[in-house]
């Protein structure tokens, strides 16, 4: 059986509570235990970072000496400690590669872990992302051997987001442009994966928080493309992509006036389908881009929860203010 | 410390401009040698501006008159530098040159250290160690040895060819050894060559021709170098002659065997994987030898035991199946390297699709696609091979400056990048874009060129390309390949449609450049690239004597240039072969016998054969012309018998206790 | 800053890697711990045991040897012979009751500037750790370096 | 690596005023930043997803930090745009740290209170001010008080995004606290009063 160290990330319980229930889902049938970091602490996202440099790193690295001390605690103690959100897993990642390059950062940061009690020497654990793990320590045919419901039939566009192989100074990824991971895992479960040039294209980041108008113009990209290319949906790794390419699709449909439906799944999600699990023991079902007609294809019938209709209320939405600089003509230009 | 009566030493600190006063505080250095080795018989201890200079040599050589030095050190830059320099300034001078030393405090001082103070002390050890070693030194004579008037090249594209071609010329016999088919290099690839466009074929084929009927010219293509023996003026070479399974003696190179051969293959090599060849050919037109090659792995014979129509058709019976390898062992006294360069793989930078977007080309791919004798007979067309490009993206600097790739500079990539926009400009028309980082057309007539390629509207982006996609964001896009740059001189990012895109790819060492130094016995630098003896004074001699390198195998270069080396190689070989011998560092092992008990540690120690055991006598000897002077037999003799001329314990015991400044005043204790 | 112990290095090179790597490491201007004074030789294999005993017994308080990779020896083999002896020398030093870190090993082609910069820093830095030898009756006359390098020692 | 230190030495040496400003960005910034080897190629500029929305792209910016123009510089929006998706930094043949120097901007804006356009700064320190009281992030807490100041207009607009997150259990209405908040708490403490110098 593989242990890990789990850091779930704060969107695991909240927004993105479904790739939590899909990840629980799926360990078993794998077996693969994670054991939770106690009492870990929100990575800063990319937030912290912009605000007070030492502080922000020192937010990341009270996790990992956390996770340190927890793993030398017991006698099987793992040293990989696994994020399955890809802001997490590159903060993480990060701080611990920026303290071996810069010994002085690493020497602030324990400065200030020492007031917690606390101190981690960078270089102690190796940072991984879930599905590195899955595909290099479990292995596609282990996956492939677990499989009861082949997602055949499915057009999926694999979304690896930015955060994820990049800048990945541990030397993780197969590339940082066109990794072939999430490909290869979507195909071991049988779906049809199309070619998706914006895989590790950037979904907006926060910006869908502080320059909506910046992050439509991102989110419309990618779903536009997936769109083109005749996905029936999207597979992402990513709590924050799934967050704003779900939650903020009508959004962005309503700004441009188009009318794209593109649903958006965690990988997890689609691999316990594959295992023959049920809709609702993967949270699906809470995306606000429903993926009932995608997974019609898979002969999945998924439960009907209140959706809340964009379209009823957009003509009550007040009109949007619009920047005038070239948002205007991106959006014409974009219409089909 | 030696009980000799007192040698005379003259001590030299030599500023090298500020490369060592800048560190050093030479004055301070020259003082105190003069003072705290005055014991050791230092009689003298200047400094001066620039040693190596004639002036500075001067100065050494009339102190020797003069003062009567009977032992010099030169505390300047390292011996492998200027050495030879000032050991001949000694023999001017009429002092033995192996009572010469340097003492390095460039490359190991001031170079190297910040501190004055600290860098001064270290040089003061330097040049203490140096001191009471070269007190230990003896007089040596030069070991003569005769020069073999045969001269091997490694490698025929243009540098190669260019060298083989001026030593043949000049009387002497040259073994011309080619790995592909046929010489010519990747010359003979191209279609056009800058600045002037002429042929490249037109200019390149005589001098193929020529060096393939040349009398003092043995071709030997389709061959390689296994093994490298000797040293400068003798050496023993093994080269392997791989099977070609055609008689070269029958073959009237008529070409009916490829035309019958069933067997169709992709040309990885001449057509950079852009035609077809057979499986028995010859990789173009007008390659020399004549003759075809059989490609064993793609036979069909070979594969199924059955087919042998070359050999049905052939009109002289020229094929034969059983064909074997073939070692043949050649003496020659100096070797040429021109083993040329590999194209960087474009598919690393995936950014920009090669591999991935079938309309992404490569430069070499482009030559070919642009070459009248290519697989489209010249026509710029799209993977498809039909459709024209409307408009093509030609991006530098792929793979090169970018450290990510390779740090260097490939120069040649800017001019071929200006040759390929006018290319496309005169066959199809289409609109052409340059994305450069910096335009480089340093050379006679190149920026000429750029200015002509300005003249006929290509277009110029300063940037070096984001990406090459095909994921269309807007309409227009839609179907073309999207180059998105920032123009950095606009200041703004640029997504611009095209339906070509052709990558400059760089130039890099060949994949086996490593293996085939360690063969011959030179370096490489951190690149990759054969290491010259003297970036600037000695470009295409290399560290080790009789062995030399010309063309882009020991840089990127343009063909002038490559020329040029090819020549300048050949002319240093022939001054080698016109001193008909030379003279070897005297640096061997020798047993006194006296001493030798006999015990045969030593026997197992030589790789060179040069120890043998007299059975007769009970003891060793050592071979002085096998001996290659490593002395690892000296540092294993238990009973001290075997000497080490030029490293002797002394000297170097000698050394260490002046690097430990045990040899000051006062020493005794 | 603290005044710290300056240890004093004999450096054994081999004419066609090392010293040549030193040299590179001279030419692109790359800084690195100045307490280590080089002796040329043609091969490591010219290495006889009794030069680094004569190097301690006379006030260094370490010795590096450096050579061609394995495989790279320009002499075809002898630097194989120099690794022999190295390690019989370590056992030697141990029965001298003398820490067998006090000599080094290291390969450095001539390519290699970097490295050989580098692996000079760290290895003054491990002597560093283990103090002076003191073994010689002329040691304490050794002039101590009173500048500390801090500048010199990459981070 | 000694080359690093290499770096470092050079940018510690640029003591001309122009220069300080580079220097100081460099020393601010998580790992060894590689700023002074920019180039000015335009690597970051061409692949940035944003650059359209920026004043100045992030070549211009390096161009004027070399120039020591602070104010411009901790003026423009660029800093605040990037959505650090890193390809300028995987792409940059110089290595250069691009993102992170980003962040550096910001922090050093921040302090000089000179970026016009709060509603980034201020959503950032929103977030942080979540972070610091509960110890994890607070999703609707931070998107309602965020949008209420800045694009009260929207709410509406956002209102069926956010009712559903809620209704599907997406949007927690309360927060999460971690157990040793002191423990946290004590370290930013501390963390707050270090900088780094070398």
């Amino acid at each position: 059986m593989n242990k890990y160290l789990l850091y779930p990330g704060c969107s695991l319980e909240s927004s993105a509570k479904a790739y939590m229930e899909s990840l629980n889902a799926i360990l078993g049938p794998l077996d693969v235990h994670f054991e939770e970091i106690e009492d870990w602490n929100c990575c800063g996202a990319t937030e912290y970072l912009g605000i007070n440099l030492i502080p922000a790193y020192s937010l990341i690295t009270r996790n990992l000496a956390l996770a340190a001390r927890q793993s030398a605690a017991q006698m099987d103690g793992t040293r990989t400690i696994v994020a399955p959100c890809s802001a997490c897993y590159l903060n993480l990642a990060k701080a611990d590669y920026y303290m071996q390059e810069r010994p002085s950062l690493g020497v602030k940061v324990n400065e200030a872990l020492e007031a917690g009690g606390l101190q981690y020497k960078a270089g102690t654990l190796d940072v991984r992302h879930l599905i590195d793990v899955l595909v290099y320590d479990i292995g596609l045919d282990t996956i492939r051997s677990k499989v009861t419901r082949p997602l055949n039939g499915l057009r999926v566009a694999p979304y690896m987001g930015c955060m994820l192989p990049r800048p990945d100074y541990q030397h993780r990824w197969s590339d940082h442009e066109h990794p072939t991971e999430l490909d290869d895992l979507l195909r071991a479960l049988g779906a049809e994966v199309i070619d998706y040039p914006l895989t590790t294209s950037c979904c907006g980041g926060h910006m869908t928080q502080i320059g909506p108008e910046t992050a439509f113009e991102l989110i419309r990209r990618l779903v536009a493309d997936a769109d083109e290319r005749g996905a029936h949906l999207m597979a992402t790794v990513c709590p924050m992509c799934q967050l704003n390419i779900d939650a903020y699709q009508g959004e962005m449909n309503h700004y441009f006036s188009t009318g794209y439906h593109m649903p958006i799944l965690f990988f997890t999600q689609l691999m316990g389908l594959a295992f023959g699990k049920e809709p609702g023991e993967l949270g699906i079902g809470v995306e606000l881009v429903s993926s009932r007609n995608a997974l019609a294809n898979l002969g999945v019938e998924v439960p009907i929860a209140q959706e809340p209709t964009v379209r009823k209320r957009k003509d009550e939405g007040l009109p949007m203010p619009r920047r005038l600089l070239n948002g205007r003509k991106r959006g014409k230009e974009a219409v089909k | 410390m030696s009980e000799k009566k007192l040698e005379r030493v003259g001590v030299y600190v030599c500023h090298c401009g500020t490369n060592i006063a800048g560190t050093v505080d030479v004055e301070g250095l020259a003082k105190w040698s003069a003072e705290k080795l005055k014991h050791q018989g230092v009689v003298i201890a200047r400094d001066y501006k620039f040693m190596c200079s004639s002036l500075g040599q001067e100065l050494i050589e009339k102190d020797i008159k003069e003062l009567g030095l009977t032992r010099v050190v030169v505390a300047a830059c390292s011996p492998h530098l200027h050495e030879k320099t000032f050991r001949t300034a000694a023999k001017n001078a009429g002092l033995n040159p192996y009572l010469v030393e340097l003492a390095s405090i460039r490359e190991q001082v001031s170079w190297v250290h910040t501190d004055k103070v600290i860098a001064t002390e270290k040089a003061k050890a330097v040049v203490a160690g140096t001191v009471s070693r070269v007190i230990e030194n003896v007089p040596l004579e030069d070991i003569k040895v005769p020069i073999n008037p045969n001269t091997l090249v490694v490698g025929g594209g243009i540098a190669g060819i260019q060298a083989a071609l001026e030593i043949a010329n000049a009387g002497f016999h040259v073994y011309l050894v080619e790995r592909e088919p046929s010489i010519g290099g990747h010359m003979a690839q191209f279609d056009k060559t800058f600045p002037t466009l002429d042929c490249s074929a037109c200019i390149l084929t005589p001098r193929m021709v020529e060096a393939g009927t040349h009398p003092n010219i043995t071709l030997l293509t389709w061959s390689e170098v296994t093994n490298v023996s000797g040293y400068v003026g003798n050496f023993n070479v093994t080269i392997k002659k791989k099977a070609r399974f055609v008689i070269e003696e029958l073959c009237t190179g008529c070409g009916i065997c490829e035309e019958k051969c069933p067997k169709k293959v992709i040309d990885e090599v001449f057509e950079a994987g852009l035609g077809y060849r057979k499986a028995v050919y010859t990789p173009f037109a007008q390659a020399v030898p004549r003759y075809p090659v059989m490609d064993k792995e793609n036979c069909t014979y070979f594969l199924k035991g059955t087919c042998k129509a070359c050999e049905k058709f052939c009109p002289t019976g020229a094929i034969d199946f059983t064909q074997q390898d073939e070692f043949i062992n050649v003496e020659v006294g100096n070797i040429i390297l021109t083993t040329g360069y590999d194209l960087f793989d474009a598919r690393r930078v995936s950014n920009y699709g090669y591999g991935r977007l079938p309309n992404v080309f490569t430069s070499l791919e482009f030559e070919r696609l642009s070459n009248a004798a290519g697989p489209t007979n010249g026509n710029i067309v799209l993977r498809d091979g039909k459709t024209t490009p409307k408009s093509v993206g030609i991006i530098h600097c792929v793979g090169s400056r970018d450290k990510n790739f390779n740090n260097y500079c490939s120069v040649i990539c800017c001019m071929q990048g200006l040759k390929f926009a006018h290319l496309v400009h005169e066959r199809t028309g289409a609109t052409v874009y340059n994305f450069y980082i910096d335009m480089r057309t340093a050379y006679k007539a190149y920026d000429e060129f750029y200015q002509r390629v300005l003249e006929e509207g290509t277009l110029f982006v300063r940037g070096k390309v984001a990406e090459v996609t095909n994921a269309a964001r807007y309409e227009r896009e839609k179907g073309k390949l999207i180059i998105q740059v920032e123009d950095t001189l606009a200041g703004k990012q640029r997504r611009i449609p095209v339906d070509m895109v052709i990558l400059s790819s760089g130039l890099q060492p060949r994949h086996d450049a490593k293996e085939v130094g360690k063969l011959f016995g030179i370096s490489c630098s951190t690149d990759g690239w054969f290491t010259e003896k003297h970036p600037k004074l000695d470009p295409v001699a290399t560290m080790t004597e009789g062995i030399f390198i010309a063309g882009c195998a020991q840089g990127p270069k343009d063909i002038p240039s490559s020329v040029a080396q090819g020549a300048a190689a050949s002319a240093r070989v022939l001054d080698k072969i016109l001193q008909r011998e030379v003279a070897l560092e005297p640096i061997k092992a020798s047993v006194d016998q006296e001493l030798c008990s006999g015990c045969r540690i030593c026997n197992g120690l030589c790789p060179f054969h040069a120890i043998t055991f007299l059975e007769d006598r009970m003891v060793t000897e050592i071979n002085p012309a096998l001996c290659q002077g490593c002395g690892t037999c000296v540092a294993a003799c238990p009973a001290g018998a075997i000497g080490g001329t030029g490293f002797s314990d002394e000297q170097i015991m000698a050394q260490i206790d002046g690097l430990l400044f045990r040899t000051l005043e006062p020493v005794e204790a | 800053m603290t005044e710290q112990f300056e240890p004093t290095i004999i450096g054994f090179t081999c004419n066609w890697c090392s010293y040549r790597a030193a040299d590179l490491a001279g030419t692109a201007r790359i800084k690195y711990a100045p307490n280590v004074r080089l002796i040329r030789m043609m091969c490591s294999g010219r290495l006889d045991p009794t030069f680094v005993l004569r190097a301690l017994s006379s006030g260094a308080d370490g010795v590096m040897i450096t050579g061609c990779h394995p495989g790279e020896c320009h002499y075809i083999e002898q630097n194989y012979k120099a690794l022999r002896r190295y390690l019989l020398l370590k056992r030697v030093l141990k029965g001298l009751g003398i820490e067998p870190e006090r000599v080094k090993l290291v390969w450095a082609s001539a390519a290699e500037g970097v490295r050989f910069a580098s692996e000079t820093t760290l290895f003054v830095e491990e002597i560093r750790k283990l103090g002076p030898l003191n073994w010689g009756k002329y040691s304490e006359q050794l002039p101590v370096i009173s500048e500390p390098v801090h500048e010199e020692v990459p981070a | 690596m000694p080359h690093m230190t290499d770096e470092r030495v050079r940018a510690g040496l640029a003591h001309e005023e122009d220069l300080s400003l580079l220097h100081e960005v460099s020393m601010k910034t998580a790992g060894v930043s590689h700023l002074e080897m920019c180039i000015q190629c335009g690597t970051c500029g061409g692949s940035c997803p944003v650059a359209m929305d920026m004043d100045h792209t992030p070549r211009m910016l390096f161009a004027m930090l070399r120039a020591g123009m602070r104010e411009e510089v901790l003026r423009s929006n660029t800093p605040w745009i990037c959505v650090s998706c890193y390809h300028c930094v995987v792409r940059c043949p110089q290595e250069v740290h691009i993102a992170d120097v980003m962040y550096t901007l910001k922090g050093m804006a921040i302090k000089a209170k000179l970026y016009q356009d709060s509603t980034a700064p201020h959503f950032s320190q929103t977030f942080v001010g979540m972070v610091e009281t509960y110890g994890r992030g607070f999703e609707l807490g931070l998107a309602s008080r965020h949008y209420l100041r800045y694009f009260p207009l929207r709410l509406p607009g956002m209102m069926p995004m956010g009712f559903g997150m809620i209704t599907k259990g997406r949007m927690p209405i309360r927060p999460r606290k971690i157990k040793h908040m002191d423990q946290l708490k004590a370290i930013l403490k501390r963390a707050k009063q270090l900088e780094l110098t070398s």
